[in-house]
Parts: structure tokens; C-alpha cells; sequence
């Protein structure tokens, strides 16, 4: 982890709520890992005090970005910030996704929402390896589609105003063709990852779940960011430093 | 220039090579906060409040941010004094700064045996002892809001170790100098001060409180004239040395504090924001006093001109 | 469409046409925000702190900028009791809203005094006693820190007025709930909280103390998660009335001040931020009740889910 | 008083360390008074938190603007302004320079430093009156000069880099000739307004001073603004109400 002051190259809205911040950080593209997070403050005002964590959406050449929910004061703050401002960024933070151990067919990637967030690197990364996959997104309705950076992709909406009518779950069971071989990387609001990691427990899949929690620091000092284990009841984990992402068999949700 | 000298100052027994502190429950055991800030600049860490067994802490939601400050409800997440021993004291060995060990309990008895368990451990340079955390039911703010049990706690420890001994204060008291003089009465060779304030929020869609545990202690800039107000109180009626605390985001912070009374001061929140502040804070003392003509930075203590 | 019915509230016999009441010494005697402030759209205001004879108050300096606060020790600066009847009473009758008249006191005696010779008054609708103001050394915080002093003040003011009774009472202790208890018991209608907190700042330049009186009272956003925490002890330790007061700036601080256990609330800092806040909130009220089908703006109050 | 959200027009550095803001306000212009002044939120953030108060220091068609030197946060916000951007405004506030009084034959404007901010509406309107007078400025040293809107001025520096070597009153002891019918108007740091009362005084002049002191409201609800009165013991005046500006007998500085 360090710390940088990154020069902003671009800043554009994808849909009405979401936008795609890009910096330049030569020193972060080539260790940051997909799945892991910087923390970001804002402004250098004592409001809005604390960081704010985003996951990496993708990185190219010299630059990574960030896909963006606008959410409160801060996200807002960050939709305004100009191209050739700075930003001043900790990272990389977190563990990211284990993508490389080779004991898996395919990547089953599903998103619910701003959940595709770290997803277009995870897809750069899978396609240089070779490994195939396939992405299964949700979305409220078809005006908060987000495909930024994804590929071979099924949409369901709530609303059914686009693809399937229904949720990620539904849109699964009717799309995914079975195969134990398959691992899920699956990442998106708290409800939607327990409906996840209960379709792959009932599937026996290898699933890993990118986790939200409020933080402070994000590398491991406050105790802020508590995630409970399904193996022992003596201690938390912290979503920031043993997470956000875990297999979705070791964290309670 | 830097002059290393002009910047030591001594709590009791205790030498700290600058006045810059990192505060418990913002710098964990230090390991993860070693790995980029240059522990050489740094006066001394307080490690995590410990409790004798280990506490699962609290459950989530544990933090939230207000304006200017956050409002936290660990609940003293901690390994233990036993485990703390084992696993922790071999790196806390390695760091090169001061460890000062920051011990909560839920009885007076249980202050007593952490110390002792901790005694003979030698990188442990002194005890801070806390009385004032608002976060658990069974410790900390019931002892730090009553004067006898400020009174007990203090005797009782200093019966136990030779260490320097710090009385760590609530500030949720209306006289905070009082707690200050029976940690002195005691035999307390500082105090430090404030920790947290006690305070809530409250999610207005959902009706809930924002912290699984409903309050929690707030800290951050926001808090800064109150714990500036605690210290100089303590300044005025009570010789101890002070340790200050709450808020403190720069070296104008930092100085104000000890104008104020204190003799050093610790950096809490601010490490969440700026991990780097205690680097960068200390370059900035170097240079106000170079500026300033101070030599000694104690010079600095209590110098407030009424 | 604005229901004016669904916003009123009663605390103890006075009706406030909607919760949103401005803050003593934040509205002076209502002169200088008349003019552009619809008072129609105003729960009420609560008069500058009076005492018997008028005081002068402190020097300059008396107000400080903090980090999303600010301190000030104006030092009670008011007119007293008989000015306040000759000239400032004529023109609060004018006014379209309640008029609350705040008391300050260095004696039992004289807050009793002041109560017998404003009773008569028709327009006022109600005392605030401030027992709370840590501003001054002869009046106000010794009283609100002293549990027993709370009972007699109520007590004896009780026995003077049949007007509704408000205890301001002082954020600055350990347990506000007692004193909310004594209030309670001793006869008084509703208590409001919090006052400012006790803070100080110092200039690193001159070393000198920012306020002529060197500590102050924290006021603003800063201090929002304190009070939120004070009312909510009160509201399920004691059954009365609170008035929620504490960096409150907008629609969504007011309402989170109503779900911890708040009945109305005092707008304070932010008159001077915003001087139009109160007409603003209120829009913004009516808004958020129809949004979220709230027939009774009193089905808010205390309607935390723990 | 009334509160307005002025389109900033521009904003510009006239020496390193002053900048001219000028804004729209067509409803100001035509109510405004040389010496009245206005409470300025910063940003929208909650730090800083309160106004800034400042001299209104000139009007131009539907155009006010503040001369404004760079102090701490709140002005460094104020410099970084853009033009088209917005500023929330309280104002008229204060009593303004009494002028029309037509009881003096000659103005003589007497400024330290920033203090010349309100001078330029001053002595447009003292020509519209046809009321002559002359310009008295005080500078640390010749890089803090500042003359925008000013004509017919002698100056001084402290450090002798340009005009009289010496204080505002050195100045005036060896350039203005005496007359009593003159009317003296000074704004500038304390310690200059204290010298320049002592000189009226001294001189019998009749001097009016615009003061500062910290402000929480500007409009007289908040106390926090006291100045001593010569004339009464029991209560303070009030500079945001019954000033800024005082007759130099007035007050106890
Ligand atoms: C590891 C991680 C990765 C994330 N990646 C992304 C991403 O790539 N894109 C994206 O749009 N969002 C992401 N989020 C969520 C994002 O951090 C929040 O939306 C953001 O902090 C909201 O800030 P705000 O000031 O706009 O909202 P506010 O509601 O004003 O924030 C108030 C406080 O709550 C915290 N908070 C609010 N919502 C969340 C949340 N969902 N998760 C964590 N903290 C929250 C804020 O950090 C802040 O401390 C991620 C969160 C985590 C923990
Ligand atoms: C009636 C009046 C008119 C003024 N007109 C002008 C003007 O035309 N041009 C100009 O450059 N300045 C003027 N000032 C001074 C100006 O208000 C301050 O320089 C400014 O408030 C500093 O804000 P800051 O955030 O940059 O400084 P900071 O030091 O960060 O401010 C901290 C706090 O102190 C207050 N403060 C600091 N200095 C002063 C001061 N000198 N007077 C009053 N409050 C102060 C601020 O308002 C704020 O509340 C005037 C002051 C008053 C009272
Ligand atoms: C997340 C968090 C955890 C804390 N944990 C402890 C603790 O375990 N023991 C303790 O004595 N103080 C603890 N504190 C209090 C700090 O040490 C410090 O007294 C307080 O935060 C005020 O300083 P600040 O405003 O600089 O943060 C904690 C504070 C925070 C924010
Ligand atoms: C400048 C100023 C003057 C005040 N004067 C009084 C007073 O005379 N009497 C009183 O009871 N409270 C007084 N207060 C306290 C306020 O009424 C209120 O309790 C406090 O400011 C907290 O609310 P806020 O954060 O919304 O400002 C004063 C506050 C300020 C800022
Ligand atoms: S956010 Fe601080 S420990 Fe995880
Ligand atoms: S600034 Fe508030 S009364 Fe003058």
C-alpha cells in the first residue's frame, strides 16, 4: 500500500448515475490486482472526512479507473472533479479475486448493479490467461444497464424492461448451463450476494464474493469493517484487509 | 536542519524521541502500519486497548462518519493478553519506536492481572491505562466517569509496576481535572487526554441507529476545542504531565496542544485519513521550530499567555 | 400541499404550530430577523437569555470558527427584565409565532425573580430556563453540572409560574438523563437539550487564548452526534418532553433529532450560516412528510427501531 | 438584508495577494452604500463554516465586487473562483460611510493595506456629488500597493520601497494641509485606525472609521461582534448593526 497523488485523464458519465473515473497511477497498474480497492479521498476538505473505497474497474497503460455509483456527498464530489485534477488515492488495499489457481473451467461473473465495478479488469485479465467466461448482470431497470468493459453477457431487470424479468437468481437458473467445473465471482448489494452464495451452495459451486462494508482506514487498523466467518466464532475477519473478496463459503452475510 | 534533541520529551520515566504519538485503536498492533510510515520519526505507538481474554468486539456496523469526525463502536476488539504476548510482542520487538501498552478491563482486578502479565515484558515502555471507553458495557466508561474507581484502579496499578503509568480520561465528565488529580493522588505519572465522546446517529429510513451497538465514541477534528478545553483545565489545576488527544490533523494542531498543557500528544483518526500524517506532521514540527527559535520543544508546554 | 395540522405539536400546554423553534441567542429578541424571516412558518422562537439587571457581557473576542462548529462566550450580553418588558415585549407581541423567554441566573433567587416579573406577560408562552451557559462564572453551568440545584431551581420555578416550564440543560455531565429525571420530577414540562459544550481554542501565534473569556461553548455541526446521543439517553431513561437542540442544518438532521426522542427542536448556529434555515426546513418537512405519508409529525418522535 | 446567489462574472489577482471578485447582483446595486458590507458563504461545504464578511468595493452597471486579500481558508476558496460560478451572498448589511452629510468641504480617504477595499464605490459616488478629496495609502512595501479604483493618492510603505518612507500618519503629517472643514474616512488594521484617531483627535477632525472585528451572522442576532462605546459604559455596540463604520469619537478601539 502507498500513497498517490494521481493526475485525473477523464471523467464521463455511462448511464444517469454512473460515471467513469480514470487517473494516471504508472505505479499502481502493474501490482494491483483485480478484485482489490483503493481508498480515495474526495476532497482535501475535513468534510467529507474519511476515504472512500471503489474497487479498480479496469486498467490501461498507464491508467486505472474506477466505475462509480453517485451514492452521497462524496461520490458527488467525485462526479465533479475535472480531467487534470488530482486525486489522491491508498492502494492497492484488499486481497482481490483468486482467478489464477487453474481449478476452475470457466468464470461465471455476476454483477448486480454497480457490482460490475471491478469486473472489466477481472475480464482483461481472465482473456490473457485464456479462461473463458460468461456474465450474468441484474439491473433496477434497462436505464441503469452498465456493459462498460464486459462481454458475452445475459441481463435481467427487475422490471423486465430488459432481458429477463426477474433477479440475478432467476436470471441464472433459466441461463447458466450447469457444470461443477464452473467457479462464480460474484459481486453487488449485500442481499444479492446471500442469494449467491445460497445458489452456489445449493449448486456446489466454487464461488467468491466481493463484500461491501463501511470503513475507515481500509488496510486493517480501525476494526471498522467486521465481516463475520463461518469457521470461527472467536474473532471477525476485516472485509478490508482479509477481504472484500472471500469465498463465499467462509463469511456469514 | 532537523535537530533531533529540541523535539524529546519525558512522560515520568519515560523518553519519547519526539512528541508525536500514534493513539490506541488507530495504528492496530502496528503491524499494518509499518509497512509504509517510518516508525523512526515516530515518538511511540499505544498498541490496541487489551483485555485479559480475547473480545470478539462488536457487531457491524462499527463505524460512522459525521461531519468533521466519526463516531466508532469496536467494542475493544482484541486478542488478548496472552496471545498479545505471543504473537504480538515479537513484532512490536522489531519496531523501532516506543510501545506503550494500552490495557481495558471490566474489573479492577482484571486491570491488575494484564499488567501484571505484561510486566516483565520489556519492549512495553509503559502502560496506558484505559478508563473511558464508551463502547462496552462491562468496562471502561463506568470506571472513567466515577472518581473512586479512578482512585482504586490507579493505586492498585501502581502497586503492580514500576513502568510509567498513564491514566487514559473520559471526557464525558463535567470536571475532567478532578479524574486528573486522583490519577496523580495515585500515582499516575501522566494522564492522557481525551478520548471519545459519547455519541449516536440515527438512519432516518430505516428508524435504526447507525452502530450495531446504537452509541459510540466520536472523534476527529470536530472534537478538537473540547479536548483543547479538557487539557488546559487539567493544565491549570493539576501538575501531571498530559498527554493530548482529539482531533489532531496537523502541526498547528499539534502545537495549539501543547500550548494548551500537553507535553505530547497522540494522532488518532487522522491515521484512517492520512496514514502518513505522523511522517509528515514531524518534517512540519522541524520546521516550526527552526522558524520559531524553539530549541526545546517543551519550551512549548503550557505556554499559553492569559 | 402543506397540512399545517399534521405539524404541530404540544409540549406540556404549549402548542407549537410546527417543531421548528429557533435557538436563545441565536434570534436576539426576534428584531433583526423579523425582517426577512416568515415568522407565520415558525414554530417559535426562544428569546436572547435574560437576567434581572441587564449584563454587559465579555470582551472581544467572543466568537471562534472550530472545524464545522464554533465557540462563543458572549457572556449573556442581554438587556434584563425591565428593559425587556419596556422595549422588546412591545414588539415580540407583533410577531406571528410562540415567544419562549429564556432565563439566565447567577442565584436561585434571582431566576425566580425574573420568572414572578415576566409571568404577566401574555406573550410569553413559555420559560427556557438556562441553567447551562458555560460562558459566564457566576451563573448557568455550576447550576446545570449540580444535580441538586436542577431540583431546587425547578422546584422553586414551578411553585412561581403556571406557564409551560423548559429545563435547558447542560451537556457537560456524565448522566443528562438524572438531570432530565430531576426536571421531571420537580415539576417542569419539557426540558431541552443540549447547550454548547465546553471548549477552547488557542492562537499558536500569539499563544494567546482565541476568546477573551478563554473557554467557550461548541456549537454547530460538529457537535450534531453528541446531542443526537444526550436525547436519546433522556428520551428512554425519563418520560418528558425533549426539545432536541445541536447542530441541526437541515430537514434530515431535524428529523433524525425527532426519531431519537426529540418532540420539536431549536435551530441555533445555522441562523447565522442561513438566516432563512427555518422557512427552508420547514418546506423541506412538509416535502418529507408527504413523501413518506407521515399524518402526524408526532408519530416521529421516539420512533427509533433499536 | 436579503440573501442572493450572485453569477460570478470574474475574478482576478491584482498584486500577489489581492483579487477583485465581481458578481451580478442587479438587485444590490441600486441599494448598496460605500462602507455597507456583505457575508459571503465560501462553498457549500460545512467548512468553513461561517461568512466571510467583506466590504462592498465597487458597483459597475449590474455588477458589485469585493477587493479581497488572501488570509486564510476562506479566502483562498473565494480566489479559486470561476467565473460563472455561483456565490451565496447576505447583504446589504452594516451602515456605510456617512458622505452626503454635506457638512465637510473636502473627503480624505485614508486606506493601510487591504483597508482600500471599499474607498473605490466611496469616491465614485463622492463624484457624482461633486464632493472633492484626496487619498491617503499606507503599504507594507511597494509589491503590496494597491490603487485600482483609487485617483488622486500619495502613499506610503513602511519600507520606504515607494512614496514616504513611514506609516499612514508620517504621511499625513507631511502631505495633507490642514483644514478643519475636512472630513477624515480610514479603514485599515486596528492599530493604523488607532493612530488615525488619535490623529483626528489630535487634529479635531471629523474622522469616520470602518472597523472589523470576527462576525458569526453579520446582522446583529449573534453578539459576537461587540465594540466599546466612549459614550456608554453599560453595554457594547455592535459592529456588524451599528457599524462597520463609526465616528472615530465613538468607539474605544
Ligand atoms: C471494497 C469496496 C469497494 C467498493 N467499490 C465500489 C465501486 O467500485 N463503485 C462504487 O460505486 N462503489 C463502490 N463501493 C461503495 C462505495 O464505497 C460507496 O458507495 C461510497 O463510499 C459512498 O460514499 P458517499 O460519500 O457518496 O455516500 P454517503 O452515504 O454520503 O457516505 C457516508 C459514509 O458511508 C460509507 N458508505 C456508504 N455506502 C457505502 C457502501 N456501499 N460501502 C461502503 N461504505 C459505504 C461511505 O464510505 C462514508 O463513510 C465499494 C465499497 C467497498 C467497501
Ligand atoms: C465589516 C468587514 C469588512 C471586511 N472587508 C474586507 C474586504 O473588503 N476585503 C478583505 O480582504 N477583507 C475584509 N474583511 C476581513 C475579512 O473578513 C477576513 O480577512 C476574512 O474573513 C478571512 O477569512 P479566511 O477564512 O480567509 O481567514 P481565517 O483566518 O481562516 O478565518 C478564520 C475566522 O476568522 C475570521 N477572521 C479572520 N480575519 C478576520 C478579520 N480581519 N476580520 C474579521 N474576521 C476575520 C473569519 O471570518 C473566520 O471566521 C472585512 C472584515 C469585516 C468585519
Ligand atoms: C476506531 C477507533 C478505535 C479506538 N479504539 C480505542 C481503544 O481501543 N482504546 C483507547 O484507549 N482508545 C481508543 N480510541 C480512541 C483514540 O485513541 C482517541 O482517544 C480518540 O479517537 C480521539 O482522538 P482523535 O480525535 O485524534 O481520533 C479509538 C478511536 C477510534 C476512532
Ligand atoms: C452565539 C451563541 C449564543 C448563545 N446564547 C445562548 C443563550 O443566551 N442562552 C442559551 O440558553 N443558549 C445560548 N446558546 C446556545 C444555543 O441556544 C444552542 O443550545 C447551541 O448553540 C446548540 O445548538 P446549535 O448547534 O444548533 O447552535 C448560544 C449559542 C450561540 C452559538
Ligand atoms: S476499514 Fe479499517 S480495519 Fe478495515
Ligand atoms: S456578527 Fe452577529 S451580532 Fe454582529
Amino acid at each position: 500500500m502507498n500513497q498517490y497523488f494521481c493526475k485525473i485523464t477523464s471523467n464521463r458519465f455511462i448511464t444517469k448515475n454512473t460515471f467513469i473515473l480514470e487517473c494516471e497511477c504508472p505505479d499502481l497498474v502493474n501490482i494491483i490486482k483485480p478484485g482489490q480497492f483503493c481508498n480515495i479521498k474526495v476532497s482535501d476538505n475535513l468534510v467529507p472526512l474519511l476515504r472512500r473505497p471503489f474497487s479498480i474497474s479496469d486498467v490501461q497503460n498507464k491508467n486505472i479507473s474506477f466505475m462509480i455509483s453517485l451514492h452521497g456527498k462524496g461520490t458527488e464530489i467525485l462526479a465533479s472533479k475535472k480531467e487534470g485534477e488530482y486525486l489522491d488515492i491508498l492502494g492497492p488495499l484488499g486481497n482481490g479475486f483468486d482467478y489464477t489457481s487453474n481449478d476452475f473451467s470457466k468464470a461465471i461473473i455476476i454483477a448486480g448493479g454497480i457490482g460490475i465495478a471491478p469486473f472489466p479488469y477481472l475480464i482483461k485479465k481472465l482473456k490473457v490467461l485464456n479462461i473463458s467466461f460468461e456474465c450474468y448482470l441484474g439491473f433496477r431497470n434497462n436505464t441503469e444497464i452498465i456493459n462498460e468493459g464486459i462481454t458475452k453477457y445475459s441481463v435481467a431487470t427487475d422490471d423486465g424492461s430488459f432481458g429477463v424479468n426477474g433477479n440475478i437468481i432467476d436470471l441464472l437458473k433459466k441461463e447458466l448451463v450447469y457444470n461443477s467445473g464452473y467457479k462464480l465471482f460474484a459481486c453487488g448489494p449485500t442481499p444479492m450476494l446471500k442469494a449467491v452464495q445460497k445458489f452456489a451452495a445449493d449448486n456446489n459451486y466454487n464461488c467468491e464474493i466481493s463484500t461491501e462494508s463501511a470503513m475507515a482506514c481500509g488496510f486493517g487498523i480501525c476494526q471498522g469493517c467486521p465481516i463475520e466467518s463461518t469457521h470461527q466464532d472467536d474473532h471477525f475477519m476485516l472485509v478490508c484487509k482479509d477481504g472484500p473478496v472471500f469465498n463465499s463459503r467462509d463469511v456469514k452475510l | 536542519m532537523i535537530n533531533p534533541i529540541a523535539l524529546s520529551v519525558n512522560i515520568g520515566n519515560l523518553e519519547l524521541r519526539n512528541p508525536i504519538l500514534l493513539a490506541s485503536g488507530t495504528v492496530g498492533y502496528g503491524y499494518e502500519i509499518a509497512k509504509f510510515l517510518d516508525f523512526s520519526k515516530v515518538g511511540g505507538i499505544i498498541t490496541k486497548s487489551l483485555s485479559l481474554k480475547p473480545r470478539k468486539g462488536n457487531k457491524p456496523q462499527r463505524i460512522v462518519e459525521t461531519t468533521a469526525g466519526m463516531l466508532n463502536a469496536i467494542g475493544l476488539a482484541n486478542v488478548g493478553v496472552e496471545e498479545f504476548i505471543l504473537s504480538k510482542i515479537p513484532f512490536l520487538e522489531t519496531l523501532d519506536t516506543k510501545i506503550i501498552c494500552n490495557i481495558a478491563a471490566s474489573s479492577i482486578d482484571e486491570y491488575a492481572e494484564c499488567v501484571r502479565m505484561l510486566n516483565d515484558q520489556k519492549v512495553i515502555a509503559a502502560f496506558e491505562i484505559n478508563i473511558s471507553c464508551p463502547n462496552v458495557k462491562d468496562g471502561g466508561l463506568i470506571f472513567g466517569n466515577d472518581l473512586s474507581s479512578v482512585t482504586k484502579i490507579t493505586s492498585k496499578l501502581r502497586a503492580v509496576t514500576n513502568k510509567p503509568l498513564i491514566i487514559k480520561l473520559s471526557p464525558n465528565v463535567s470536571n475532567i481535572s478532578d479524574f486528573a488529580r486522583a490519577a496523580k493522588e495515585n500515582g499516575a505519572d501522566a494522564v492522557s487526554a481525551i478520548n471519545t465522546l459519547v455519541g449516536a446517529a440515527f438512519d432516518i429510513k430505516t428508524k435504526k441507529p447507525k452502530l450495531a451497538n446504537i452509541t459510540g465514541g466520536l472523534s476527529g477534528p470536530a472534537i478538537k476545542p473540547i479536548a483543547i478545553a479538557k487539557i488546559f483545565e487539567i493544565s491549570r489545576k493539576v501538575d501531571i504531565p498530559i498527554i493530548g488527544i482529539g482531533g489532531i490533523s496537523n502541526c498547528d494542531d499539534l502545537i495549539e496542544f501543547l500550548i494548551a498543557g500537553a507535553s505530547a500528544i497522540q494522532l488518532g483518526t487522522i491515521n484512517f485519513v492520512n496514514p502518513f500524517s505522523a511522517n509528515i506532521i514531524l518534517d512540519d514540527l522541524n520546521k516550526y521550530c527552526i522558524q520559531n527559535k524553539i530549541n526545546k520543544i517543551t519550551d512549548l508546554t503550557a505556554s499559553y499567555k492569559l
